[in-house]
């Protein structure tokens, strides 16, 4: 058995045991909604967080398809793991890439044993797709740097432990000069959080308020100014992973277990999720490879974020009456307006995509 | 195997070189891709060399298929393939599974088709083999001889013979997917209307990504199959559905983006998307997407789950 | 009946402002929407005056029932005036039938689900009418309550109250729709990003096109079932269907093109959108579809021309 | 009865009969490829061309209900009306609306009798959706203008007595200044027509060449100069028949007939069949009111021209190996890529709905 073989076994065995013993409950969009402090630190015990880094930084320096292998199986099991999901996934990684030594000895190690919880800062109010127009600042201050500006759809950020912002260092002649990177402590003086309702309730979504909160040099990450090319490279690990494809699959997996509705109508989307999951398995064999594929990264989103709603509309098709299904459907349909907003609107990876092909075709 | 590149590419050459001349002429054109595959043997790709094969393996063969159907260009590479498959898997003498006509014939409600039947001698199905006599004469969308048998066809049940061609047939159209993509970008890159490219018009921009995210997916379920091509019941049928319903975005895409002159006989890009119509309803994805489903109904999230992505000697992990 | 749009701006006005102040509980909102309804009587529309009603016609109510949920309001229109209507036809006196509270009850797999039941003493069905006791309590997507009966339905057949019940439900997912997609071209016009207003990305006016042509096509079979309201087997629940599937896409349109913002409370598109997404499942498109299929089958291609567009005595012709 | 339910009897039984005795044979798309001259002078005689012109001209003073109902009955057939459909739908309604007293009396009565047959000349090999850039020139000559340029994508050019041509009179400030509209005979000297084959054979498609072809002043439509203007007049004419619907409603109603297939499907199909026909009949009544819809006719063959593509896939899903609806689908499917570019491509018809929207939103 190849190793990928046994760790999807060695997960999935873990998972149904803490499912069958109540550890928690399956449900859709757990990367963003399954928030359990626990349940990451359970996963943080166990090794499955960090795995692709340095055993030096706490990590398991395995590759990314075991990471998309054990992904694929906690998004199957519908497992909470918000809580530890942006760390693991993207800010992790850049820390790894880009941290001082510091900043990577001090979080990456918090981070795998699922004690330090990320949230992003990066969208304003008047930048969304558009995040090259991004006004906080970020000023000189004595051994580090003063953010003050606002931030918005921070999902989480009421109870991460870090953030990850975007701010604006100088004024380049191009918008898309002078931006830097920094990792902020939440507990730091001039944060303020706030949580903005939305029609799941209480909600994910939070504000975050920045009036010269400080950050040491240490906890910059890679150069100042150079920050728009590096948070580009955090897309392939971004949009890339089998999240894009699985947020509704609690619900898909309640439906097959059902054995109902027309079989061509399972089977259509049961052939495309083997496509799906092979696109999201080249990803990871490419980002082992060394590469960081944007593009098909792009593709995978775009094609997934279709098949997760398609999901849900199969589910009204099978099994409308159904008490439990409609639950199911319910919690997953309040769900799906962000699928294909997040990281990345439909809209910019189309435009991402269209690029791509051009560029293939010369 | 190294060097497939240069043999996918002196196949389009060989081909394109001897269908020139039957521009309005489809069935001599189809003859002649007949008489040209059977001379060259490229089907013979895959086949052990022990057996009297090109050696090789399938993914080899499968990107010689794929570049040949790019080009636009019919040949029945799948089809004989198939049958020196299925006729050596039948325990027959390999020295004449090679010198046979054999093709392989596909169940298609009460009748079986038979592509490039009336070239063959005989056609393999399920473990049998029928001789292809009293042939009933058709064509499909692209000219190509798709002829019929009355006979009823076999009971269902495992072919490993039909889960063969079918591999073959997604390789086949996620070639003619990747071929028409691949112009409608670079046709909306260089054709001007309101003084600039189309291709800067996000409407036409998103035609040119849907077209092109379609084959990136179509490939990726073929790499897949590639990877499980014993798996007839869910991975080998879900490359192929998700080809064809990848063949009629991309053709849909396609003419979109050229407007009227994509159906003039002098662009040529009616060779590829008659193509792609063709092929995708022979099977339809329906039909393949209700067997998938069937199988998944009887084993449950657990068995739709087990066709999983990893199972890849290649990668390992 | 003139003065329509006067009535229908009063409905909104006064549901509004009874809304207001239970912003954050819904079921407090709801109930004020209950007895709002049945203290101002807007249900009595198309009911004859000789029967205690209102007058005016049934496009007058559907009218009144769009504006309401075009402001994103709950209100038992529909289900109140089906159960008038209902009780009527069975030939009860019109004092009694004005008198009780009444209410629509919908065959739903193996129960039957009661809107708003928890207010009412009775539910019209098929004919019967069954008590609204042993109600099991639910509220769907937009909060409002639809309770259950565990009874199994009665038989099918034609239903001339479900029939009336399902136009009123459309008529109430296309005003939602409507006030939806204007909200959603209206905020493209004024938000900027990249400098200019969204609406001049094509890719964004198109989601903008998309909603206003669903909804101007579910408001057409609207049209088309109000010209035809007893056409119980095609007409009326191809409107409600267009309606349901005019809603799903308009809904995904909507919080497209707002971004983040539109999920939030504080904004309010999900007031429509969730509604939305509540109406357009009880019944589901699919379900509906399933029955004008049923009826076309057996029929054929002649009945389902039939149901044409100019059966209209407005229009004549 | 109604007039218009009368009238739609009347057709129906007269084709009922026409399709028995072997007068034509069903197809899709038979307004672009059933040409058949000699059922076009049939339908002339009978009175079914030229319906709502005056009867001063040969018409019958009839309404656009009256015609509407009358194109619905004939496409349902699948009747051969593509020798007489340009000039019954647009060009005899702008000669109506803008000819001369002598080109009206010349050629709306032989129009109305199924003799003069027209086709359009519009674009030009630089000039598709795009029509603003024609460079086809009409100069002054003693009596008329001198016609030099070259126009493509005219059906059925080949066979046609006339042609209606866009082409540039003078050379404004602005791109859609300096257009007018002729009228030309196609047997006049310096005009020459070759036909396109395409995927279909030798096809529709004719390219026309000018080389000083003469159109007599008699023959200019309207205004000098106001082409423009006057060409977008002849859009809710051209975009909102009933054919931007029922170009394959010959295939479904081989569906309907054969009972086949999952009865979702053919309800979904039937019920939008029910809504866009609802909304047809409305952008007629609206012209019987003296509007021109031309957001609503652009909504209506939007919506429609998915419709039409739709019955295709709802025949290879339900009958793939029925021999009859298979040589019926394969020639609907052929002429597919037509629907969403002729008369207005999907592109340009989404800017349209989309202003409308957002008019209507103000």
């Amino acid at each position: 058995m190849s190793g990928a073989a046994a760790l999807r076994a060695e997960v999935r065995d873990q998972l149904d045991r803490w499912r069958a013993e109540g550890v928690f409950t399956p449900r859709s969009d757990s990367w963003l909604v399954g928030y359990d402090e626990d349940f990451s630190r359970r996963l943080g015990a166990r090794g499955w967080i960090g795995l692709t880094w340095s055993p030096e930084y706490g990590g398991h320096g395995r590759g990314f398809v075991d990471r998309f292998v054990l992904t694929e199986e906690l998004l199957r099991a519908g497992a909470p793991v918000a809580a530890h999901w942006i760390a693991d996934r993207q800010i992790g990684p850049a820390i790894a890439r880009l941290g001082t030594g510091a900043l990577r000895r001090e979080l990456l190690p918090a981070i795998a044993a699922g004690e330090a919880r990320f949230c992003l800062g990066m969208s304003e109010p008047d930048a969304g797709s558009d995040l090259a127009s991004v006004r906080t600042r970020a000023r000189r201050a004595d051994g580090g740097w003063l953010l003050s500006g606002q931030k918005v759809w921070s999902s989480n950020a009421h109870r991460a432990t870090h953030a990850y912002v975007l701010a604006r260092t100088s004024d380049g002649e191009r918008r898309h000069d002078g931006l830097s990177e920094f990792v902020l402590d939440m507990t730091a003086s001039g944060v303020t959080v706030r949580r903005i309702p939305d029609l799941r309730g209480p909600g994910h979504f939070c504000e975050i308020f920045l009036d010269d909160a400080f950050v040491p040099d240490a906890w910059v990450l890679g150069e100042i100014g150079a920050g728009w090319a590096q948070v580009t490279e955090q897309l392939a690990f971004e949009r890339g992973g089998p999240e894009r494809v699985l947020s509704t699959y609690p619900l898909l997996r309640l439906l097959l277990d059902r054995a109902a509705g027309p079989a061509g109508r399972v089977g259509e989307l049961v052939g495309r999720l083997v496509a799906l999951r092979r696109l999201a398995f080249q990803v990871a064999v490419r980002m082992d490879a060394g590469q960081a594929p944007v593009a098909a990264a792009a593709t995978l989103k775009l094609l997934g974020n279709r098949f997760e709603v398609d999901v849900i509309e199969a589910a009204r098709e099978t099994l409308p009456s159904d008490v439990d299904v409609r639950a199911a459907l319910d919690d997953a349909m309040l769900a799906a307006p962000g699928f294909s907003l997040r990281g990345g609107t439909t809209e910019v990876l189309t435009v991402v995509v269209g690029r791509e092909a051009m560029r293939a075709a010369r | 195997m190294t060097g497939m590149r240069a043999v996918a590419e002196a196949a389009v050459q060989v081909l394109a070189a001897r269908a020139a001349p039957h521009r309005d002429e489809p069935a001599a054109e189809m003859a002649a891709m007949w008489r040209t595959t059977g001379e060259q043997g490229w089907h013979l790709l895959a086949v052990p060399e022990g057996d009297g094969g090109m050696g090789g393996d399938l993914a080899d063969l499968a990107d010689v298929v794929r570049a040949i159907s790019a080009a636009g260009l019919s040949a029945p590479l799948p089809e004989l393939h198939t049958g020196v498959f299925g006729t050596l898997a039948a325990g027959r003498d390999p020295a004449a599974a090679l010198a046979g006509r054999i093709g392989v014939a596909l169940p298609r409600g009460a009748e079986v088709a038979v592509p490039w039947g009336r070239h063959l001698d005989a056609a393999v199905v399920a473990g049998t083999t029928v001789a292809c006599a009293d042939l009933r004469p058709a064509v499909n969308l692209a000219h190509e001889p798709v002829d019929t048998l009355a006979r009823p066809a076999p009971d269902g049940g495992p072919d490993p013979t039909g889960t063969r061609w079918r591999l073959l047939h997604a390789a086949r159209l996620v070639g003619a997917a990747e071929g028409a993509a691949r112009r409608t970008a670079a046709y909306a890159a260089t054709r001007e209307q309101f003084g600039r490219p189309i291709a800067r018009f996000q409407a036409v921009a998103a035609l040119v990504a849907e077209a092109h995210a379609q084959t990136v997916l179509a490939a990726a379920a073929l790499d897949a199959a590639l990877a499980a091509a014993d798996d007839g019941a869910v991975t080998v049928p879900a490359a192929l559905a998700t080809a064809a319903r990848a063949a009629g975005v991309v053709a849909r895409c396609a003419h979109q983006v050229h407007g009227a002159i994509g159906v003039t006989r002098e662009l040529g890009l009616e060779r590829l998307t008659r193509r792609l119509w063709a092929w995708r309803d022979l099977p339809t994805e329906h039909e393949l997407e209700d067997g998938i489903g069937r199988v998944v109904r009887a084993g449950g999230e657990a068995l739709a789950w087990s066709a999983g992505p990893e199972i890849d000697v290649r990668s390992g992990g």
